[in-house]
């Protein structure tokens, strides 16, 4: 929906009103795509659609997004410190908007359901003229809005999304993914784990059973098993569920050595409750201490695990305390920490990282393109390679839309000092080793198809 | 005597002859003005939901735009067909989001194997999901009261369950089912690599849209919309029928008395399973609708609590009338949409106005109810109606005419029970 | 040979012989009551002709055919209606709509998916029901809702019903229980009307004297679940038998 | 062996949850004939009892401790509870240690009064209203009350740690003779278990054994003539009512170890809740509770990888496949009486 404002009075007055201009082929052209693309800004302003869980199980992750895509949008239009816009490789964006435009943004609730999403995204594209859609904290959420903004012909910049499916077999090329993904975690796991807990580990896998849950433990299967280690079993896990003793205790059974649980939000907090509470962190089998690994790490999900999460293994895109202790490598860190620690008075989470990094990278490459037209942006994102936002050296590949950077891996801490210090990093694990062909089997069965400015 | 019978259900004929009464399509003259009044409403709905001018600060109460259009008159639909069986029979199914799901996931399975034409799809999916009801309904129907709402909510969580899970290779499961490129479709020309499959009435794209501008006002006229106010107007038509022919007294009769019923030669079981699957292949159609309108189809919109939706909206609007479903639909997906995308932001601008102190203390104050609070005024909103408003939405616009009519209502007292619309 | 023939039949629940060798021969065109103390298995049995219960033993049949085994909706449908003791109509509907029911029922059956008619305007069925409502002097409350009827007003509208559907045997359950004297002797003059006017046989199951000596052509006396007699309202009256058993009770005092 | 026993108690366990929402869900049906959507939120209000109590026990004033910084570089601010200064530090800690079980004291009366406000202030408005008026304000109920936690606590779930006494499991197959490391469960696990069975028996010997009960179960049987007996019932539903939401918020505070508490937990068990009440039948009290255990033993044996392997998927659908067969072969559940919301 355009905001221009040339009138159409007469086609008012002579009775258009109930449909029957439909039938006037001048105005049959569908207007809405009749411009170059899709809701191109005409005014002096852009907006921008920030689509985050506000209620449901993962309302506050949302929450934590939402304050990245704000304090992104005063760093966009020059208030506040200007964040990782210091420390980023591109100079590029001067703190006038985008292209001169002041940004503004909408807000809606996915509820973390791929309908409730897409209707969101929908209204924020055809009522509020959104040009880029950002934001969401599942893969389900981010599969359904890339299609949707594929579809409309505007760009999604996948906010919290890690199953391989968002880059691989369901990749569009108006989508854009900065978080990792399933196979990184399990590649960049894999010998830390080894390294860690030995190569002669039985794993027993406790799985959510839906796509990411397949995926991720496909991901990181299939990586510890190249380093020795033998499955002992894998168990699939609804959804719904709540109390996971009852799958916890066979585990007590088998001759593992090492729980994988492939959970994650209110799951993952139960499971690995439940898990502690059987005693597995205290347990000896096989001769070793027997570990529990989580593949994909939340900093909200760890505070609601509280003290269970101590001694934990598993990986992040990104942490906090990246700069500080392993250097300047991972510069934009510490920037983006100090502006959004002083605006809301505690340290981002990696899903409020993404999503502020997203935003900056879409302002940057519609800068550097000099068009908001999906295309120009899409040709300016692909291969591209930055740094400066926190996760050292980056680039979007071209043939998948996919950031590879390196991953962290962390450990729960046993004693934290406080509820926003809870993981300590291990190790950091290189780009090249977390690398994959854009053909992997993993990320075989998609298309990225053809950009859709959506004229 | 004449006067009492425009307002009693379903009489609205005449002592003097069965046949008159007026009215066109085999209507009564009431029913056929109601009939108008929400042909009248879907039609100029791109305008009566837009009465604030663009970049106003009230246009963010603004609704006239195609997807949330859309979604009125689909879960509109899916309301009244939810109504044909609750409203009439008095059987409370807490289950029906499942045929809406079914529906859905078989239209789309129509877009990738036949034809990206909506009209088969459309079938499809009111087939399908009439065929489930009928597995369904044969069962749950073996019970009644609470007992039969268990059983149905128990197919529901089956279907959302598997769909979730264990039947991802045909349902997508939590990224759910989306439109490819290189899906099969025996019936349309194959598609060029990357283009993107489009939904369409024989060539007409759903998605297409004419703007009309009028001073600072947009209107957006969508053909999806008015493909589906088109359905939901033939929907709401049937309905009408179904409420006054020999079968609907018939399912009323069964809400009040199955065992005189029985004794009268009359077998209920038939009539509430034909109900069931009438409003089973309406929730079909809902979700097919759904499918064309937004090619994709995610397992959640048969959790419980879209189940549960449906529910709500039917009492909310008014249980057993004709028009309450359409408003409780409206009303539900309107805070969905429009209350939930209110931000801190939004609320800062319209209060502007204020002094600094003063706009904080109110944002802080309203804050709380809109945006990521949007479900506590819901919640808030259904205690209140059911409160103070017994017979939903369409209590509450009767009781509004009565205030302008009470003058001349002195000869009005036969309408102590709930009259039909 | 009767209309209603019912032989040896016997029905047990648990440890209670409610009935035991019952025979009873209805006559057609007549009025049978069936009187008998408290928990003498009248309910029991009439639950039985209408297949409600399905008795252990024995036959029950209806112009030569047997209702065994058939459901409820299916036995009325052969021409067997009932009344029951408090009035079942359709409370939420109003007494035109409680009227054209028994009328669709009876031209249509036991299920018709006639979803696309308009009910108003189904001149059969509106006219049969207007009908039937003036023949019961209902006419003046066709708009009415039925659940907000008087007593006396729900059981003349019940037995109207009955009557739309043309039984050949109506059954009446305690027909006038609970009812004042003025109800109840309106209930006996319409059951009287319907007698005198109608082509039907009338089955009464009743407590009150009153009614069964107003109305009764033969008399069945029920007792422990088994026919102690069965004879002419004045043989019943002077049976020593019957006096012993359930009369003196009554009006020995 | 060891497997089965060790699910059994792990059913047992679930079942307690289960089978405490339903007997007091089943209360409310039985005694007042209402379909309480809102019965889920009162459970997830119990569990912020616990968690309201811990913070109370926990308020603190700030101290800045220069010698730390925080992640910004700033001096830390250290926050020392007031009950350190009042008790110590040691026995300070100990109280917060032992927040949970405390809280139960703090629950008791805060959910009593929660249930009889409900009942005076809503519920008993709506006793002649029809089931679906019911459920549509319940449920509006529900959304508000769990809103309004979700304003103050937060979306994220909130750990809520046992006693460091109970913290862990212990051996318990030992004791029933296995071999060590056989059959070992937590300690909460079991205490939960136990606390569900004398919370259940009470509630079983309260209607039984007292003249109070006694009128409850006349009423449940039968309302009308109760009322004309011309005793008090309404006074004694809402007393009912107080009671049901009590158990059910008790079971909520004893469950925050075993699962931390986030503010739709409610709604989690809403759904399970209702359909252990139809299993067991409705206006059945130990009807609810048989059920209860028995969905809780089902659903554990169908999670087990055994029984995966054979019927991928069944720990999706298990209870409600259970569900409809019972409902199927048994009209009115297990221990349903007749007319009880059948219409």
């Amino acid at each position: 929906m355009t905001k221009s404002n040339f009138t159409r009075r007469g086609v008012m007055k002579t009775g258009a009103v109930a449909g029957a201009g439909l039938a006037t082929p001048t105005i049959f052209t569908s207007a809405v795509w009749a411009q170059g693309f899709t809701n191109e800004p005409t005014g002096d302003t852009v907006t921008l659609g920030f689509n985050v869980p506000q209620s449901g199980p993962y309302a506050d992750e949302g929450a934590d997004e939402l304050r990245a895509f704000q304090l992104a949008v005063e760093h966009l239009n020059g208030e506040g410190d200007g964040g990782m816009m210091q420390t980023f490789s591109s100079k590029e964006l001067d703190g006038t908007g985008i292209l001169g435009k002041r940004v503004e943004f909408v807000t809606g609730d996915t509820q973390t359901k791929s309908d409730a999403a897409r209707a969101s995204a929908r209204s924020m594209i055809e009522k509020d003229g959104a040009i880029m859609v950002s934001g969401g904290s599942s893969s389900g959420v981010a599969v359904a809005v890339q299609a949707l903004c594929q579809e409309a012909g505007v760009i999604f910049m996948a906010g919290l999304t890690h199953a391989n499916d968002t880059t691989g077999k369901d990749k569009k090329a108006n989508g854009f993914r900065h978080f990792f993904n399933s196979y990184m975690s399990g590649a960049a796991l894999a010998p830390i784990l080894a390294a860690q807990y030995g190569t002669d580990r039985n794993a027993y896998y406790l799985t959510a059973d839906y796509n990411w849950g397949y995926t991720t433990e496909q991901a990181v299967r299939e990586s510890t098993e190249a380093a020795g280690w033998n499955t002992v079993n894998t168990v699939l896990t609804p959804l719904t569920q709540t109390d996971f003793s009852s799958y916890i205790a066979p585990v007590l059974q088998s001759d593992a050595d090492v729980l994988v649980l492939v959970h994650y939000g209110g799951n993952m907090v139960n499971s690995l409750t439940n898990a502690v509470q059987f005693g597995l962190r205290e347990r000896q089998a096989n001769g070793k201490n027997f570990e529990i690994v989580v593949p994909l790490y939340s900093e909200l999900m760890a505070r609601g695990a509280g003290e269970n999460i101590g001694g934990i293994l598993g990986s992040q895109n990104w942490d906090w305390k990246l700069e500080n202790e392993l250097g300047a490598k991972y510069s934009g860190t510490n920037a983006f920490v100090q502006s959004f620690g002083t605006k809301y008075g505690f340290p981002p989470s990696q899903a409020a990282h993404t999503c502020y990094v997203q935003t900056l990278l879409y302002a940057d490459a519609v800068q550097r393109a000099g068009s908001f037209n999906p295309c120009a942006v899409d040709e300016a994102l692909s291969g591209f390679e930055f740094d400066g936002l926190g996760n050292g050296p980056t680039l979007y590949r071209a043939d998948d839309h996919q950031c590879f950077k390196d991953v962290v891996v962390v450990r729960g801490k046993e004693n934290p000092e406080n509820e926003f210090d809870l993981v300590e990093i291990v190790e950091v694990t290189p780009t090249e080793q977390v690398t994959y062909a854009p053909d992997h089997p993993q990320f075989a069965g998609g298309s990225l198809g053809a950009c859709n400015p959506g004229a | 005597m004449t006067d009492q019978t425009t307002d009693t259900i379903p009489a609205a004929t005449t002592s003097a002859s069965p046949k008159a009464g007026g009215g066109l399509l085999g209507l009564t003259k009431k029913d056929f003005g109601l009939f108008l009044l929400v042909i009248a409403l879907t039609m100029l709905a791109p305008f009566l939901l837009n009465p604030f001018p663009e970049n106003s600060a009230m246009a963010q109460f603004n609704a006239g735009y195609p997807d949330l259009m859309q979604r009125f008159v689909i879960f509109g639909i899916f309301a009244i067909g939810f109504n044909i069986l609750f409203g009439l029979t008095g059987y409370l199914s807490f289950g029906h989001a499942a045929f809406l799901g079914v529906g859905s996931y078989a239209g789309i399975w129509a877009m990738k194997l036949l034809t990206l034409n909506v009209i088969p799809s459309i079938l499809a999916s009111m087939l399908v999901a009439g065929l489930f009801a009928t597995l369904v309904g044969f069962i749950s129907l073996r019970r009644s009261g609470i007992y039969f709402s268990i059983l149905t909510l128990a197919f529901a969580m089956m279907s959302f369950a598997l769909a979730y899970s264990v039947l991802t290779p045909i349902t997508g499961g939590e990224t759910g089912m989306q439109l490819q490129y290189f899906d099969p479709r025996i019936l349309d020309a194959a598609l060029e690599p990357g283009q993107t499959p489009r939904a369409n009435l024989f060539g007409l794209d759903m998605a297409t849209s004419t703007n009309l501008y009028f001073g600072n006002w947009v209107f957006t006229l969508n053909v999806g919309y008015y493909i589906a106010a088109f359905c939901m107007l033939i929907a709401f038509y049937l309905s009408i029928r179904i409420f006054r022919s020999p079968f609907g007294m018939m399912l009323r009769a069964v809400k009040s008395n199955q065992n005189r019923l029985n004794y009268t030669g009359i077998s209920p079981k038939p009539y509430t399973l034909a109900a069931f699957v009438i409003s089973g292949m309406y929730a079909g159609l809902a979700g097919g609708l759904l499918v064309a309108m937004d090619t994709q189809v995610g397992a959640e919109r048969m959790f419980w609590t879209a189940s549960g939706e449906v529910v709500l909206m039917t009492i909310l609007g008014g249980a057993g009338t004709l028009i309450g479903p359409v408003l409780g639909a409206g009303f539900i997906k309107y805070f969905e949409n429009i209350v939930s995308k209110i931000n801190e932001a939004t609320l800062h601008t319209w209060f502007a106005f204020l002094p600094d102190g003063l706009e904080d203390v109110v944002v802080a104050m309203i804050y709380p109810f809109v945006g990521k609070g949007w479900h506590l005024t819901l919640g808030l909103l259904f205690m209140a109606v059911v409160i103070f408003l017994p017979g939903g939405l369409v209590q509450g616009g009767q009781k509004l005419v009565g205030l302008f009519r009470r003058k001349k209502a002195d000869d009005k007292t036969a309408s102590s029970h709930t009259p039909a619309e | 040979m009767g209309i209603l023939e019912v032989k040896n039949v016997g029905k047990r629940f648990g440890g209670l012989q409610a009935l035991s060798d019952v025979n009873l021969s209805v006559a057609e065109g007549t009025v049978h009551a069936i009187i008998g103390p408290n928990g003498a298995g009248k309910s029991t049995l009439l639950n039985c002709l209408v297949g409600k219960l399905i008795p252990d033993t024995g036959s029950v049949s209806f112009e030569g055919q047997s209702v065994l085994g058939r459901k409820p909706h299916e036995i009325n449908q052969m021409g067997i209606s009932r009344v029951f003791q408090t009035p079942e109509i359709f409370g939420d509907l109003t007494v035109m709509e409680n009227m054209m029911i028994p009328c669709v029922a009876k031209r249509d059956g036991a299920f018709s998916l006639k979803a696309y008619g308009q009910m108003m305007r189904d001149t059969e069925i509106v006219e049969r029901a207007e009908h039937m409502l003036e023949d019961m002097n209902m006419a003046d409350k066709r708009e009415m809702h039925a659940a907000s009827m008087s007593r006396g007003d729900k059981r003349r509208l019940e037995i109207g019903m009955c009557l739309a559907q043309e039984p050949r045997l109506l059954l009446l359950d305690e027909p006038t229980a609970g009812m004042a004297r003025a109800d109840t002797n309106n209930t006996i003059d319409l059951l009287k009307q319907i007698k005198d006017t109608r082509p039907i046989t009338i089955a009464i199951i009743e407590h009150d004297m009153h009614v069964v000596f107003s109305l009764a052509e033969r008399i069945t006396v029920l007792a422990q679940g088994t026919p102690l007699v069965e004879d002419t309202p004045d043989n019943i009256k002077g049976h020593p038998k019957v006096r012993e058993a359930y009369l003196g009770e009554s009006s020995g005092h | 062996m060891e497997a089965i026993i060790l699910q059994v108690l792990n059913g047992l366990d679930k079942g307690s949850a289960y089978a405490l929402i339903a007997l007091g869900l089943t209360l409310i049906f039985g005694t007042l004939g209402v379909v309480n959507f809102a019965h889920g939120a009162l459970f997830m209000l119990g569990a912020f009892c616990a968690v309201t109590f811990s913070n109370l026990l926990q308020l603190s004033h700030t101290v800045i401790d220069e010698t730390r910084t925080d992640f910004l570089g700033n001096p830390l601010k250290v926050d020392v509870p007031y009950i350190y200064d009042i008790f110590g530090e040691a026995v300070g800690s100990s109280i917060i240690d032992w927040a949970v079980p405390l809280s139960i004291l703090f629950a008791i009366p805060v959910m009593i009064a929660l249930g009889v406000a409900m009942e005076r202030g809503l519920i008993r408005h709506f006793y002649k209203r029809p089931h679906a008026d019911q459920i549509l304000v319940t449920f509006g109920l529900a959304i508000v009350l769990q809103e309004i936690i979700k304003y103050f606590y937060g979306a994220n779930p909130i750990p809520t740690p046992a006693p460091e006494a109970f913290v862990g499991s212990f051996d318990f197959g030992v004791m029933l003779g296995f071999d060590p490391g056989g059959i070992v469960y937590p300690y909460w696990r079991l205490i939960y278990f136990l606390f569900a069975a004398f919370i259940i028996a009470g509630v079983f010997a309260f209607l039984q054994f007292t003249t109070f009960g006694m009128v409850v179960r006349a009423g449940m049987a039968d309302r009308e003539t109760v009322t004309l007996l011309g005793i008090d019932i309404d006074k004694r539903f809402t007393i009912m009512f107080g009671i049901a939401a009590a158990v059910a918020g008790l079971a909520g505070v004893m469950y925050t170890p075993i699962n931390s508490p986030n503010y739709h937990m409610g709604m989690d068990f809403l759904v399970l809740s209702f359909v252990v009440v139809v299993v067991g039948g409705m206006g059945s009290l130990p009807g609810a509770v048989l059920a209860g255990f028995l969905l809780g033993i089902i659903e554990a044996f169908a999670s087990m990888a055994q029984v995966l392997d054979i019927l991928p998927g069944i720990n999706q659908i298990i209870i409600y496949l259970v569900a409809i067969v019972v409902l199927l072969t048994r009209p009115r559940g297990l221990m349903g009486r007749k007319g009880v919301m059948e219409d």
